[in-house]
């Protein structure tokens, strides 16, 4: 579903990423690894137009969305999270979720303005979805609490609660796990085998070994901006120039 | 023509660059943009005003002191204004700013706003003249004034120890509060030193013009204009850009129309931003926002 | 009121879990509209004008708390969308002999052109870049006013015609009451709905964070100039009636003066709420009123209302309501 | 919402119990005159508040004299700030709320003019214009308008009349701000240049806050005038009057009323800068005359803090003027009465003035000259023609 076409990306100077390839198909999860700097979030930036590589191509469905703008590449049905701050703090959770609708929404400014009833329409059913979408999670009772105020785990599940609800296809986990107990780990990971069971694909960057073992069906390991390996997760374990990367920089 | 247009431009662009100057230290420094910086030009020329003649002290008296209390100002501004805000959005920063300008707007002319005040020439004397050129020795003194502030500073900045701390912190207070250097107070005696640098300007422009409460509004835009045009944040671009667009609106004036004077520095601003918003001398340096 | 605010209800999310709510607040609005409407029964001449520019900044309020407020950005150019509302205004009704509701569509046309304007470079520069480049904008709006002469009459402004049909109802004061009350009315509902409609949650998204946002599909440029645009066409509506109001547009009515006012009354009212922009107005149009006797101190008032609300309350009115009266939270308040 | 309602009546409520005390007390047998009057006494112009307490000292010294006719004036002020807005929002509280029988005010001509729609619907109000200059205000005619202060028109008059009152004058050059107040001068300038079948050999703007008039002056020198008109204000008639020394623009510069000579001269700190300056004077005489004295205490004892200034005594000669036409009135004052007697006013002198005030039901515009004021050895003197240059 998603192809990326050996590309590279060039941040102030330096390349962050370097002719790298990958594939991920419909229910497949797979993590990037890699030590700090290894060029994951950039490759994620270029993948969903934060940055624009400076060589190669990302496919999605096989067409080319290498250029566009972020906005225009969620409108395909990629969504992504943020390392941090990737929930809108200041609004509500039922308004985050909302915001997974925005494209899907069919109201129009006059129609809003006016308040013609088709637009009225659309905005009461994209409610309804949200609210939905919040109760097959089981966290439609923090609908109305600020987004802000959630534990980094309730933060996490509303931000797949959001990208879920606008039928995303390919979701894209930038270190999902960073905050999160032991336990919300565990959720999580159940939450993401779910997804992919549903044919969802799932490309995540993540440093908790637990998780990514776990749930991913490939493990994509990238040093200085380079795949140095690319394999099921047993066998990264055992992939020499992997630990090199690890130990050799720890 | 065009000499005396571009050195009149130059004596009253260093004026513009002196408080653009101020204005940078303090965005250097705290990352803060003051919308009341105008009101330390304004406060100055009223302290100069108020102790030379309220009070009949001499200049040399009435000046020490007005600076020595606008250094005040600043400290207290940010000691009683801005500290208190912490971690605010740079909304809640810019909004004291505008803020606390229009409080020392009202107090002023809660005061002073019946009274038309002006101060006595620093310098009398009958023009120079240099052939095509023809200055005061009024002129020499703001340029050497000013001239002479800004030299401190850049020396200050670029060759002292401390100075080079200073950097330090405003770039990464953290890391400057790791090494050792009192954050805070650094950033009140940045205030302060920005307030002072308007004093210093209020004393070289105010004696030939009136001082009046409204006096800070054009001088902050024209900061602006000069910051803008010399990239915001760079303390060269801040005193070239001061300079440029003092012998612009000159240019201006003498070669367009006398109606552009008022709008040379509207104009810059805007014509700087649309088309290359990093001012044209200056390196982008992306704000806090 | 009554209508604009139920069928915004309609389209609230909350609506679904406050069905008793909403009928409390039904009333509520009943009452409110009905002493809204009666009002002038009570007030002579002058109070009336004096409630008359508190409608017109209310619609001023609500509009720059669009871009202020829910947009998060920081534009000075309030006072000039105001001004080129008032222009059009009255200019087209001086030189094209405009009919009322053509000439305050131009004021709306025009605040919302000036908006876009602004909103174009709100697309590369950002903080206080916009904040001076929208200030300088400003500045030379009042420049153009003033040597446009042949246009705009110059610095001493001209005198707009006043509409013979707002005298039947007795006094003039009393029918732009009931025509600014309408205007208000209609333009603040359809910001409410606009506010609580996917383009509000834009805005607010925008403001929060504008990558997440365009992450989730939100074109970021759009919804600058959405919310510009919307915010200009409020504004200018409201400059076309304060020139109704005055009956005379000059320069100077547009200036920093205008600018402090419009800011302390959304600061004051607090940011992200209409609920609050309207208070704002309406507390700061009419405390100068109420304290005639003790001019001059107006500026030192506004600015330690301003630095009081920095430091003690940061959501400003609204943000008090919201705490106090659940039934009269906004949705997409700042939290 | 209900609470918005709760605060509007609030509002309202306040308002209106505090009308009542005014009328409260009202208990004399012949209740007083109200005479309504606004001005700035706040805002930029705030400057110019010194003109309402100069006329209003007029009225309370007459009070502290027993009255007109033994009825007492009672004066209610009200700020405009110099605004439109606040200006109308004044007038209708004076007429709707404090019910006065006649308004005199009005300092910023843009306020004046802002107000006018309302003052010639209540066509019954009399209205006496304060300061405010602005020709337009009078002219045409508004039945119940009366500007009892020279008009930009008459000072724009009288200063070209003064520059061409030497035979050799021959080139006149204009520097003025571009705001309304400079506008309203300059264009009957160049009117009444025109009359006289000269045009400006060259006009440049000088705008408020500046700081240089190099541009300005070196435009002005290339265009060789005889004279020049300067529309400016005191800080700026300063600036360009030093600039103009500096680059030996030497000759007699004709500036408008507001800028005291004296201090002009000792801000730019060089005699020979000012020795061809001349400045329209709406006065009789010096503020420092014997003449002046007596007013001067008077102003003195009512506004002891308020420094004296040639602007404290613009208001006082429509003062005098209402003064007197109240008290032709005898016992039946009227409005109706108040107008026709006010058309009947002809050569009134009020002492302040520099020429009489005649209105007539054509002519609203008073005033319709003034006096030229120049330093003569250090001594600010009255002068009627512009004297030959000395050799």
């Amino acid at each position: 579903m998603l192809e990326v076409r050996s590309i590279t990306v060039r941040f102030a100077g330096l390349t962050a990423v370097s002719d790298l390839s990958f594939d991920v198909g419909e229910g497949e999860i797979l993590a990037i690894m890699g030590p700090n700097g290894a060029g994951k979030t950039s490759a994620f930036n270029a993948i969903t137009g934060f940055a624009r590589p400076a060589a190669g191509e990302v496919l999605f469905d096989g067409r080319s969305i290498t250029g566009l703008k972020p906005d225009a590449i969620a409108a395909l049905g990629i969504r992504r999270t943020f390392q941090n701050n990737g929930i809108l703090r200041e609004m509500s959770v039922l308004e985050n979720v909302l915001m997974g609708l925005e494209l899907s929404t069919a109201s129009s400014m006059a129609g809003v303005v006016f308040g013609l009833p088709s637009s009225v329409r659309a905005e009461q059913e994209a409610v309804a979805a949200a609210y939905a979408q919040l109760a097959s999670l089981g966290v439609s009772a923090l609908a109305e609490r600020p987004a802000g105020s959630l534990s980094f785990g309730q933060q996490r599940l509303v931000e797949i609660c959001r990208a879920l609800v606008s039928g995303a296809r390919l979701i894209m986990l930038d270190e999902p796990a960073v905050g999160l107990s032991p336990m919300e780990r565990l959720q999580l990971g159940e939450v993401l085998r779910d997804l992919a069971a549903r044919g969802i694909a799932i490309v995540l960057v993540e440093h908790v070994q637990d998780l990514v073992m776990a749930v991913s069906d490939r493990v994509l390991v990238l040093n200085y901006g380079k795949k140095i390996a690319e394999a099921a997760p047993e066998e990264v374990r055992r992939n020499k120039l992997v630990l090199e990367a690890y130990l050799g920089t720890a | 023509m065009l000499a005396q247009l571009a050195i009149s431009g130059i004596v009253v662009g260093s004026v513009y660059a002196l408080v653009a100057l101020g204005m940078t230290i303090l965005f250097r420094a705290t990352s803060i943009v003051n919308f009341g910086h105008g009101e330390f030009f304004m406060l100055g020329a009223f302290a100069i005003y108020v102790l030379k003649q309220g009070f009949g002290w001499s200049y040399p008296v009435a000046i020490a002191i007005a600076f020595g209390l606008l250094f005040l100002v600043g400290v207290l501004v940010e000691r009683v204004l801005i500290r208190p805000l912490g971690s605010a959005p740079f909304l809640s920063f810019a909004m004291m700013t505008v803020a606390f300008s229009f409080l020392f707007k009202g107090l002023t002319r809660f005061f002073y706003g019946r009274d038309v005040s002006m101060l006595p020439p620093l310098l009398n004397g009958e023009p120079l003249d240099f052939g095509s050129v023809v200055l005061f020795p009024q002129d020499f003194l703001v340029i050497a004034g000013a001239g002479a502030t800004m030299t401190i500073f850049f020396l200050f900045f670029e060759y002292t120890q401390v100075g080079k701390i200073v950097q330090a912190a405003s770039q990464a207070p953290r890391g400057a509060a790791l090494v050792g250097i009192n954050v805070p107070a650094f950033h009140s005696a940045m205030w302060g030193v920005a307030a002072l640098t308007g004093a210093v300007a209020a004393l070289l422009i105010a004696p030939s013009t009136l001082v009046y409460p409204d006096m800070g509004g054009q001088m902050l835009v024209h900061a602006f204009a000069a910051m803008t045009l010399g990239g915001f944040g760079s303390l060269g671009g801040a005193v070239l850009g001061g300079l440029s667009l003092g012998i612009i609106e000159n240019l201006m004036g003498g070669y367009v129309s006398s109606s552009l004077v008022e709008i040379s520095a509207y104009l810059v601003i805007m014509l700087v931003l649309l088309v290359r918003p990093q001012g044209v001398f200056g390196e982008w340096r992306t704000s806090r926002v | 009121m009554s209508k604009t605010a139920d069928s915004s209800a309609t389209g609230n999310y909350r609506v679904n879990h406050l069905a008793r709510g909403r009928t409390l607040r039904g009333l509520g609005l009943a009452t409110c509209l009905a002493l809204l409407l009666g009002l002038p029964l009570l007030v002579n001449e002058y109070q009336q004008f004096v409630v008359n520019t508190m409608v017109i900044y209310a619609l001023i309020a609500v509009g720059f708390n669009v871009v202020l407020g829910y947009l998060g950005q920081l534009a000075f150019a309030n006072a000039a969308f105001f001004g080129v509302g008032a222009y059009a205004t009255g200019l087209t009704m001086v030189h094209l002999a405009l009919p009322l509701p053509l000439a305050l569509l131009a004021a709306g046309a025009a605040g919302t052109v000036a908006g876009i304007a602004v909103a174009l470079p709100a697309l590369r520069v950002q903080g206080h870049y916009l904040a001076i480049f929208t200030l300088a904008f400003g500045e030379l709006m009042r420049w153009v006013y003033v040597h446009a002469d042949a246009v705009t009459f110059g610095p001493s402004g001209f005198n707009v015609p006043r509409p013979a049909a707002l005298g039947l109802l007795g006094s003039p004061e009393r029918g732009k009451y009931y025509l600014f009350l309408a205007v208000a009315i209609i333009a603040i509902g359809a910001t409410v709905r606009l506010l609580r409609s996917r383009f509000g949650r834009a805005f607010v998204a925008v403001r929060n964070n504008e990558r997440a946002a365009a992450s989730l599909g939100v074109s970021v440029a759009r919804a600058k100039i959405i919310a510009f645009g919307w915010s200009g066409f409020l504004v200018g509506v409201a400059g076309g009636l304060y020139a109704l109001l005055n009956g005379r547009v000059t320069p100077d009515s547009f200036g920093l003066a205008q600018l402090l006012l419009n800011f302390a009354i959304v600061m004051i009212g607090g940011l992200g709420s209409v609920l609050g922009s309207i208070l704002g107005a309406i507390l700061l149009t009419g405390a100068p009123e109420l304290l005639r006797n003790f001019a001059g101190i107006e500026e030192i008032v506004f600015s330690l209302l301003l630095i009081g609300v920095l430091f003690f309350m940061p959501k400003g009115i609204g943000g008090l309501i919201a705490a106090r009266i659940p039934a009269l939270r906004e949705p997409l308040h700042r939290e | 919402m209900r609470r918005t309602t709760a605060i509007v009546l609030g509002a309202l409520s306040f308002a209106v119990q505090s009308t009542g005390c005014v009328n409260a007390q009202e208990t004399t047998s012949s209740p007083p005159i109200k005479i309504g009057m606004f001005a700035p006494l706040t805002g930029s112009a705030a400057f110019a508040a010194k003109v309402a307490y100069g006329a209003s000292s007029v009225y309370k010294d007459i009070n502290d004299h027993g009255g007109i006719n033994g009825r007492k004036l009672e004066l209610v002020l009200e700020d405009d700030a110099c605004d439109p807005n606040k200006g109308i929002a004044a007038v209708k509280k004076l007429t709707a709320q404090d019910r006065v029988f006649l308004i005199h005010g009005g300092w910023c001509s843009n306020v004046v003019l802002a107000i006018k729609p309302e003052i010639e619907r209540d066509n019954t109000l009399p209205y006496v214009v304060l300061g405010a200059a602005s020709a337009s205000i009078s002219t045409p005619v508004t039945a119940n308008i009366f500007q009892p202060v020279a008009t930009t028109q008459a000072v724009a008059n009288t200063m070209v009349d003064f520059a061409l009152s030497r035979p050799d004058v021959k080139k006149v050059a204009i520097i003025s701000h571009s705001d309304e107040w400079g506008k309203s001068h300059l264009q009957p300038a160049i009117d009444a240049l025109k009359a006289h079948g000269l045009t400006p050999v060259e006009t440049v703007y000088f705008e408020r806050g500046s700081t240089d008039a190099t541009s300005q002056t070196l435009k002005l020198r290339a265009a060789k005038p005889d004279a020049v008109l300067a529309v400016l204000y005191p800080a700026e008639l300063a600036i360009y009057l030093r600039d103009a020394y500096k680059y030996g623009v030497r000759v007699p510069t004709i500036g408008t009323q507001g800028a005291s000579i004296e201090d002009t001269e000792r801000r730019i700190g060089i005699p020979d800068a000012v020795r061809d300056l001349y400045i329209f004077y709406p006065l009789s005489q010096t503020i420092s005359s014997d003449q002046f004295k007596p007013w001067a205490e008077i102003f003195k004892k009512y506004y002891p803090a308020e420094p004296i200034d040639t602007i404290t005594f613009i208001g006082v000669g429509g003062a005098l003027a209402i003064a007197d036409v109240i008290k032709r009135l005898g016992p039946d004052v009227t409005r109706e009465r108040f107008l026709s007697e006010m058309n009947k006013l002809t050569n009134f002198d009020s002492g302040v003035q520099a020429s009489t005030m005649s209105f007539s039901p054509l002519d609203h515009a008073g005033i319709k000259s003034g006096n030229m004021i120049h330093l003569v050895d250090g001594v600010p003197t009255i002068v009627s023609k512009l004297s030959t240059p000395k050799p």
